[in-house]
């Protein structure tokens, strides 16, 4: 056990993996020379050569693409993109062909891939970059979306990844990077699929992943000590497969739930867990499932108008007072 | 056809049959084998087309037909440990790679018995054991994949070649340079094969390619390139063994092979935007009376054994689809078995008509 | 008013408007000499010349970001994507460009666009051909899209679109393009962002988009037949901006709903349709929102699988029955 | 920089002062003027990297330094009719087209007076009046959206122009491939222009373009081409010219405009993967210093002058930034002002806090 970022982790469980095995390759823009754009492969080009680190042209698509050919011969090739607004343009290799070809053709090629690629807004990058798109992978059966919150998730699920024979998405967080916890020595992959309960509760249900867990599990803190209130904490780490169980046996404990994501409320994540639970526990919840969610604009440069744009701490503290209040449940004394 | 692509066809026959510049023995025995293959093809082209109007096969249905001698030879040229990347106009490949054509129409068919066990269709036939590694609908797929198969072959220093077919229309779509481009930064072992067959569905190359002498474009990447006449399958075999040969020494290549497209785009083209005298014109380009007429001009064969070639391969093609139509229909059952490779918990296996969750008592019967 | 099918009411549509306006200009693959894959232009070139139809090279992203450069001149292009599937290669130029281009100039330039474009599956036209993905276009901002069902619909959207300033996802299906129905004369372009009632009831509401909604409108009418039903048919005509008063309104009144949709079910539109039901009709809701989508597989060229895969119109009716039943309503004699 | 690069800057001033070959008058007044702007340039960009160590500027920052003769060559070849797109690294693009520094420099700190009344930020200049239009950050994306301003003049049949520019790594991407096909398919009037600072980040052209004379790119589309040495801003001025005037006759033109980058990708970068010698090289090629000395080597300048010159355009960055500090921030309020340029229906105005529905009465409250 060790006490590191999420940079750190993310960069030490590359270095192991490609030690451990030697079809693990890395590609992508600015990952060597450069040390990746966020530094996340920072020495790695010295250690493993340019053979095993290999810095790529700026073509998404084609890079990528050739990522998924390398992985049905075999590799086990584990791309960044540099953020996530930029697989737009690889979505077609990802979405038409690497979760496809498993099925497509009738089971006979595996697509061995892993593709890592930070969002997140609130860094005043405007519009074109501070998206929030996983959703557009956590939609297509045949990929596996992944989206660690912590150091320790951030090895776990990067090493369940990279061993694992399908294509997956592994979301990271512009915001994360620098965040710290405790990491597990030893090599023990998460099982892809399974949401957690970070925090065991009875009051209400806090559902977040990412960043938005991570806001999760410090506004639930922060509420029990201020508050005593008893907030459960589920951080989904997994959007496709989506653990439904999970997420609906707490709901089914709390009666009520408030969902976090960062990206824009309409068809985003949160529609989807919030269906589920007014689905699944559907006798069990005292009121609405509440989304925290980005005003539905282009986001601006401007600081003002980002912040405005943004979920905020504050945001999540009242969907949760608000909720309580309409559950009637120890409603603290209103806080606005 | 235009100037510049007849004179890319030496020393093939002119449509009334004068005499070519003369055969090797090894020429003339290599010529009267794709000629047999080139036949098999043809036949079950217009047998996948029969069975397409039966209502046999669905989805879209595009045929080789006029591509026959591309095919032929290109594929010759390769060894059995090389790997073909194609299109979804790919039946003759996937023949000449020597996946039996009964496996090859089953999947047409839709049938467990199919190369991709029904779950590809026309466009999506694949075969691991025989390196044909798909058969892709989206123009331009193929081409990212394909380097990046090159890739993992360089990377292993093996020796295997790439081979990565596409059409004329699709040079002009971003993954082509973007993969040529890598291709040639790593130098990787891949051939990058244009079937020049001047048509997109009813966009002629000029429209769409502003350099439409498409092997130029391989300079943008310091590329080797040729083009070479696509009705010769002799001419194809060597200029691609040439290309091969650079491909496995770490330098790609792009070969533009010219040639026709006998009729519509898919099955259901009727292909109304030619004018009458290209239909007319391109009997006399077709590769199958073409080649058949330089072999029968060279005493290689006769009417006879042209017939019997023919036989046989209407023969194959009917067993093709005997053996299609007999072979079963995947079962239900096996909706959910290839969305993943690795098994992960919580996939949904919910039909379409299931609730997500089990239904709650009726409100009735709550306590 | 004449009866006319959904393909002729494109055409007449695109054709009057060509004529009205100059800067009306049509682009695609195939649209021109081939006559449209789905031949919705059909002797447009003809009778406007290459100049006002014009084929383009198969070049997704670039012949659909020439159409926004174009918009943002005054031109109002009106791009035919083939199929659905293919507008994942122009995804950057639509989300991170059309989308963005109003906002991130603070309104300085304008983007009159329209993308028309099939999905639809059901074909056995494979992984690849088969998909619905208008989701990936009602989730941004910056983006209208608008869905229709009838012939009628097709025409007063069509308008509507064309005379719009800012791009809108026109999304059309392959298995409406034969269907037939009433279309008024004259001029009258619907509003965008308005769900339409296309049938009063109160049992139960039955909600759909583009070939959903068609399917809707049908059973309904075949269960007011043979079981005396009484089903309310919302048709959301506009993904985005979803009318989501007219959805909660209707459920409010009914107490049930059923939402049917051609995509896969986790994270499909109908995710977004059935959380904003349960909240917004929390109260009224007797049941859960029940939705029919797409099984979560990569559709399989097979017959026998694909219609497996796919809802039928058994599931609608089954889906209805069920929900009734979990209401207690007017259950009629079990049918399966 | 390599031998090739150095071949193409025919009459430039070598780093000692040694005389060049001579400018007549007129071409004297000129590069007396073209310093004057680059000067100020490079005294915004360096006022606005201190703006962003004091955090009034956020997000990415690009500059030009080491540009400015390329900036100034190019933009002075352009009409005011002219339609100029761009990518992130524009500020000085901006100034160039006449836009105010102040406006620039407000829309760096997100401001209400900034070109793009603060929605956009460094990477996302606009001007529609004097016609600038945009300021892109993702690589290439510009591009199909020049081409399609072309067509849309070239569908009028007016005369004017549209400018294109993009670096050397955005040479590689499909947009790329894509646009300059249909420009030269359409006979679009289109200069397309590829600064070549050699760098793309980190990556050299070397390892990232197959074919690193990027003007030979224009082979794969007939397109006439030309490289010219961008530390000259009269030697890019006339070679923009021609290839201006080959656009506005209905000819695409691609303008390869060999350049530097003085400092890091960005304002945050520090550029540790170039070497001491490097960064060393790179002074003797900064065009502020090679100009500067040209004209003084001329007698267009002297030390009294130059420094009148730094004055002036230091004195207009201080007035920018004064100006930009000054401006209002947007007001929140303002947020939803720019989804939609048609109102539309249902379009959801909710903050990130709000419930999507207005709260149901306590249940307690309920009759
Ligand atoms: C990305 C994409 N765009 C459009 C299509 C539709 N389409 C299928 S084949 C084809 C024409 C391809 O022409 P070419 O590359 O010359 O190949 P050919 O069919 O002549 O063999 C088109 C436009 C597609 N499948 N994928
Ligand atoms: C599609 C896309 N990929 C990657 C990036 C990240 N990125 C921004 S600038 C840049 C380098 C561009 O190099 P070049 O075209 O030479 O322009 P320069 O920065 O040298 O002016 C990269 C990779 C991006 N913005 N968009
Ligand atoms: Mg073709
Ligand atoms: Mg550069």
């Amino acid at each position: 056990m060790a006490v590191m970022t999420f940079r750190q982790a993310l960069h030490d469980t590359l270095r192991d993996e490609m030690h451990r095995d030697e079809n693990v390759v890395l590609m992508g823009e600015e990952i060597g020379v450069f040390e990746g754009s966020y530094k996340i492969t920072a020495g790695l080009l010295p250690e493993f050569g340019e053979r095993r680190v290999r810095d790529t042209p700026i073509a998404e698509e084609g890079f990528t693409g050739a990522a998924i050919g390398a992985a049905m011969l075999g590799l086990r090739p584990v791309v960044e993109i540099m953020t996530i607004n930029f697989s737009l343009l690889a979505l077609d290799q990802i979405v038409n062909h690497a979760a496809k070809i498993y099925g497509m053709f009738g089971g006979q090629a595996r697509v061995p891939l892993v593709i890592r690629t930070p969002g997140g807004g609130g860094q005043q990058l405007g519009a074109t970059h501070s998206q929030n798109i996983e959703l557009y992978y956590a939609f297509v059966p045949g990929m596996k979306v992944v989206a660690p919150s912590t150091p320790a998730d951030a090895k776990a699920l990067l090493l369940a990844a990279i061993r694992d024979d399908d294509p997956v998405l592994f979301l990271e967080n512009l915001a994360l990077y620098n965040t710290k916890g405790d990491v597990p020595d030893g090599d023990t992959p998460a099982e892809i699929g399974r949401a957690a309960i970070t925090r065991r509760g009875s009051d209400l249900t806090l559902i977040g992943y990412s960043r938005t867990a991570f806001v999760a599990n410090q506004v639930a803190q922060e509420l029990a000590e201020t508050e005593g209130l008893d907030i459960e904490v589920v951080d989904l780490r997994s959007l496709r497969p989506l653990d439904r169980a999970t997420i609906v046996e707490s709901v089914k404990r709390t009666s009520c739930a408030v969902v976090l994501e960062d990206d824009w409320l309409t068809y985003g994540i949160g529609a989807e867990v919030a269906a589920t639970i007014s689905d699944g526990a559907f006798d069990y919840l005292d009121a609405p499932v509440r989304r925290v969610a980005m005003a539905e604009v282009p986001l601006p440069y401007s600081k003002v108008l980002e912040t405005a744009a943004l979920p905020s701490h504050e945001d999540v503290i009242n969907a949760v007072y608000q909720t309580l209040d309409a559950v009637g449940r120890r409603r603290p004394a209103a806080r606005r | 056809m235009s100037e510049r692509t007849r004179s890319a066809k030496k020393g093939s026959p002119s449509a009334d049959g004068s005499v070519p510049s003369g055969l090797t023995d090894d020429e003339g025995r290599r010529l009267l084998d794709f000629y047999r293959r080139m036949v098999i093809i043809r036949r079950f082209e217009e047998r996948a087309a029969r069975g397409y109007t039966q209502a046999l096969i669905g989805g879209y249905c595009h045929l080789n037909l006029g591509e026959e001698a591309a095919v032929v030879g290109l594929v010759a040229a390769l060894e059995d440990r090389d790997y073909l990347f194609t299109n979804y106009r790919e039946h003759g490949y996937a023949i000449e790679r020597g996946i039996s054509p009964e496996r090859v129409m089953a999947e047409l068919y839709g049938r467990v018995d199919g190369v991709s066990k029904g779950w590809g269709g026309s466009m999506h036939l694949f075969d691991v054991d025989h390196r044909l590694l798909g058969g892709y609908g989206i123009v331009g797929g193929q081409l990212p994949l394909a380097t990046g198969a090159a890739l993992a072959i360089s990377y292993r220093g093996s020796d295997e070649v790439v081979m990565c077919t596409m059409g004329d229309g699709t040079t002009n779509i971003g993954a082509f340079h973007e993969s040529l481009n890598l291709a040639a930064l790593w130098h990787l072992p891949i051939v990058y094969v244009i079937i020049n067959n001047r048509l997109g569905m009813g966009t002629t190359v000029e429209k769409s390619s502003a350099e439409p002498e498409l092997a130029r474009r391989a300079a943008s990447y310091r590329m080797a390139s040729a083009r070479v006449d696509g009705l010769d399958p002799l001419a194809t075999y060597e200029a691609t063994r040439s290309a091969v040969a650079a491909a496995r020494a770490g330098a790609p290549f792009l070969l533009e092979v010219v040639s026709e497209r006998l009729r519509g785009h898919s099955v259901v083209d009727p292909a109304k935007y030619r004018t009458a005298e290209e239909v007319e014109a391109l009997t006399s380009h077709d590769p199958i009376h073409t080649v058949g007429a330089r072999l029968m001009v060279e005493g290689l064969l006769d009417a006879e054994g042209l017939a019997a070639l023919d036989e046989e391969a209407k023969a194959i093609a009917e067993r093709a689809s005997a053996f299609a139509e007999a072979s079963p229909h995947p079962d239900p059952s096996t909706l959910f078995d290839y969305t993943y490779a690795t098994p992960v918990a919580n996939d949904l296996h919910r039909l379409p008509g299931e609730p997500l969750f089990a239904a709650r008592p009726r409100p009735t019967e709550v306590a």
